[in-house]
């Protein structure tokens, strides 16, 4: 099985979400409050309380056709709006 | 003249605590308030000059100079934009251009308390009815940034996806903050006429500990300022520049206005404050969502880390002086 | 005069900042309290009630009315239940009606604080001593839910683990809530009499704030409850049904109980509504952690999501329309 | 060695932590605040406020050795109360 | 007459609520206070105790006791780790000693106001300066417990890195809670006399409010002591008495000083209280950073495990009785 | 690629991102107020209200040379305060 790491603004977390749901994966974990820099922007704990949030975490662990289908929902909204989405290997315990 | 006000609110709690955080970033302290505590005193002071001000907005009823101020309000928070755009488009692209001047355009709530606690501090009575203009300044800003992006830049945008408007209107207009306000505002003045009593027993909440949240406030924001100095310091001379004199320039509008609506001392400084003051709050949250391609530290770092602080520290007593000499007090 | 009761409630702010935050989910705005400040305030709240109560029931001693009306109130959370499981079984499994029979059963703490307020703000009288009847109530309906799984489900449960008793009245008395509230109660009984400077100089915390804290919660709780509404619609008519007229019922038993007991109409109200008010704060912590095989969106959409504003919304006017009807105000 | 993902109701933190004492993990990280949903049921902040809490989410960095173990003592966990637990490869930096 | 102190102090509610939180650990209730709320009130309660202390100190001036007082304090918080160091040394490494060490000689705020309200439910009058000698006493400890490192570690620690007297300087006196502590202090002082409106304006929330947030702060307090005794028993018997006859020595020397100094009842006793309490903020941040050998299980347990509670249940009212012997009220 | 995952205190969370920034890391999330137990010492939430704060676990998606330069940089901060490092393979989505 697959692990997929997802952390994009928490204000598109609920497009993330929607694009779980559509892509039939079998759950996800969500964690907020995440700070960050990427090659432009940075995210700090600083602007926490103002509407512009800080980033989340998305684990999602679930099978290869998930992350097919994911790819396709998942990749304009980081093109747009920055973010990234990593894959790698899992196995249940 | 101007040298004593000045001097008079930098020594009153609420500035000296701004300082107390920004002092703690450039001496490196570890003082920090994590989130999400910063977001409850952001909530709170929303709700509560909200509250405050909708029941005095019901008990002075929306005649007199309401209709009036908020008019002019709200066409200053369409005029304003359009005129930082201008002059930002001399060295910035449209995007970074469009954002910027939103934020200019709408309103600081925390400017607008510290000032609340300058006039009360010296004694200068104001109408809760200015609150109704600040709470109505946030969106009108956010669309006609928008629409500027819309307008100069639809062939420059990477997609067709266009902008969907719905989703512009919804973003400035039910933003959480824009949303808050408002509604607290209406809950006030509901209860202005329905709920004396419990309009009485919100008073410990809504208006005892307003200063002393404040208070706890600024230091948050005295950390976050500082912190956006350095990035200030990357967008170069011209942004500099533009976050000091900008809000003098729409200060001196706005009291000229302010002397044309017939405003009182108190709400000629409110008036100027609104004009002067810059969004740190919704408006990037909106432009973040609509423009991905304006540099967020542009509009945060002009906004949060210089104009907020010129304000709170330099404008407001200025603004006093520029007050005084418009407005002759009637004593 | 029920519908002009409904108007009065309606329109006081902590009933409209519940509205302000249902609103907020319903146009999608992104106004959000986040954990753990939601957390902060019911605390806050659970520690405020309990020690007010405690202290007035201090002042006023465990003679009159208050052994009674305790005992009466813990029978009212053992039958409850069972007439609950009674009927949910006509539709639901074991393990979901003895985990909805157990929230309804038990009280919800925010209702009978804004039954208090509604009471203050008609100037009824109450009595603080109803506060140990709301202690009371939570830990016994969790019990009588574990014993229903438990004799009617013994074969049903899938593994031969059966229940671990000791853990159950842990937390059935144990669990956070109960223990502050409980706590809480006992300080302020204790300090009622041996620390009287202790206690005046709580009272800016305890009770000046109460009501404003009330309101921000009730925001809070506005949103929690609406974004609950589309678990509802899942659950079904039934439910939805039950959620409405199970409160109904009991306020109405719990009416005849009220005068039987000859309480006054403040007294007679907040019993009422410990009787028609169902938990969501306890119980579903205990539930999910004794009973897991109970889907835990029935019994937080039942109780939270309709049961909750229902009550506070329209049942608590009606109620008092009841109490009115049923006991003379001494005049 | 092997990383480990331990996604459980914080209800039930206790019990995996006492978990991995008993199967002599060499240490681990706790998150907590964890929000996200499964097959049946889903966490959502809302109810923070209430002793339902949410999930964390406990990492642990061990051999297979300790992996072992904790399949036998943790698994019974999940399996009652709900959560995952997924392994995969991961080296000392 | 020690008795009927102890309790009397037993019975009020700061105390009660610290009970409150140490059973629900031994009694295994769920109740939890999660971060980042227990910052919120430690941030607001040392905000609130800089302020108030630094607005009477702003009306006492610097005359009187005042330097004599702050002087000896800073004294004592030199000498008392010396000795704790020469004490710990005949169990425990260069490392431990010094960083227990320094914590002993450093102050905890939450004792220091708990006896503030001790003495405030006894009637018995203190002065604002008091909190001046509390901020003074945290840096030097810490540094004294570097220097003890230093001296007699050279060789032991396993790297050359040796001492960055920088880093140690600037996190003995920047440190979050210290920069916080004395900027209050500062801000509370200009006030005092630039800023009258503000101060009182400050009043509802670093005042009104202060004694139910350290109520609510203490049941938290409560807690995360409780949590500690398992760690205290790991330590030993050695550490164990330590930190009970520690403070009382410390206090005892405090107290004759304080009688030197001519100091009244009250700030006799607060001063014998900065003596004999041990800090667990400020001091464990810097160790941990400076002296990451030290195991840091030691210095909080003894320090937040067992002195803070002896002191605040059972020290603060004998060492009342040993003011009352030494120093004749005056009456 | 790799994913690299550090979890430290707190309190030596700016000099790791001055390590990552040293060793032109394209990118880390930090989350904070995690907690746990290493081999010798533990990290509660209780004492997160004092200065003593809890842990914090950085993210990294990177090159491989990255990670060789991250390794001199961030070693000995682990090895003085404590804190672990490890590395897995990852691929972007
Ligand atoms: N290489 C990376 N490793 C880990 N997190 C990253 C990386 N790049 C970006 N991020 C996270 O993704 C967020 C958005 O990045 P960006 O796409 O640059 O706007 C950042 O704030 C980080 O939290
Ligand atoms: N496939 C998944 N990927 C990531 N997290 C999951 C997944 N399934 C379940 N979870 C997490 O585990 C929690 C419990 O799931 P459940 O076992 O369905 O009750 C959920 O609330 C999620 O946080
Ligand atoms: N084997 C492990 N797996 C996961 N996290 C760990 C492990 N060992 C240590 N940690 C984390 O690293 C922190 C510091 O550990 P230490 O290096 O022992 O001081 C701990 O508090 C844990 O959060
Ligand atoms: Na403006
Ligand atoms: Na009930
Ligand atoms: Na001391």
């Amino acid at each position: 099985m697959k692990r997929l790491d997802l952390i994009v603004s928490e204000r598109e977390l609920d497009s993330v979400i929607k694009a779980l749901d559509k892509a039939n994966a079998p759950g996800y974990s969500v964690i907020k409050h995440v700070t960050g820099r990427g090659p432009d922007t940075s995210v700090s704990e600083g602007m926490d309380f103002s509407g512009l949030g800080a980033n989340a975490h998305v684990i999602v662990f679930c099978e290869q056709d998930v992350v097919d289908k994911l790819r396709e929902l998942v990749n304009p909204i980081l093109d747009y709006y920055g973010g990234v989405a990593y894959v790698a290997e899992a196995h249940p315990m | 003249m101007d040298t004593s006000l000045i001097l008079q609110n930098l020594l009153t709690p609420p500035v000296l605590f701004f300082f107390l955080g920004a002092i703690a970033v450039f001496v490196r302290s570890d003082l920090e308030i994590p989130a999400p505590l910063p977001k409850l005193f952001s909530l709170y002071l929303l709700l509560a000059i909200g509250f405050k001000g909708g029941v005095e907005l019901g008990h002075y009823g929306l005649g007199g100079q309401v209709i009036p101020t908020v008019t002019a309000a709200i066409v200053m928070s369409l005029v304003v934009p359009l005129v930082c755009f201008a002059v930002l488009r001399l060295k910035l692209d449209v995007f970074n251009s469009a954002a910027i001047a939103a934020a200019y355009g709408s309103i600081s709530a925390v400017t607008f308390i510290t000032a609340e606690s300058f006039l009360e501090s010296q004694s200068i009575a104001y109408d809760g009815f200015m609150v109704a203009a600040l709470a109505l300044m946030e969106s009108p800003a956010i669309i006609i940034g928008l629409i500027l992006v819309n307008l100069s830049a639809r062939q420059k945008r990477p997609d067709a996806k266009g902008m969907n408007w719905g989703a512009v209107l919804h973003e400035a207009m039910l933003n959480g903050s824009v949303y808050l306000l408002i509604g607290s505002l209406l809950i006030g003045f509901i209860g202005a006429s329905h709920s004396p009593a419990g309009i009485e027993k919100m008073d410990p909440f809504t208006n005892k500990l307003f200063y002393g949240a404040l208070c706890f406030f600024l230091l948050d924001m005295g950390i976050v300022a500082a912190q956006r100095v350095k990035d200030l310091q990357k967008a170069g001379w011209f942004l500099i520049f533009f976050s000091v004199l900008m809000p003098l320039l729409n200060g001196v509008v706005g009291g000229f206005i302010a002397k044309g609506l017939g405003l009182g001392p108190g709400n000629a400084l409110l008036f100027i404050v609104l004009c002067a003051s810059a969004s740190y709050i919704a408006v990037p949250a909106a432009m973040r969502m609509t423009v991905p391609e304006a540099n967020p530290s542009y509009y945060i770092s002009t906004a949060l880390g210089l104009t907020f602080p010129f304000n709170i520290i330099i404008g407001i007593p200025l603004y006093m002086g520029l007050v005084n000499k418009l407005i002759p007090a009637v004593s």
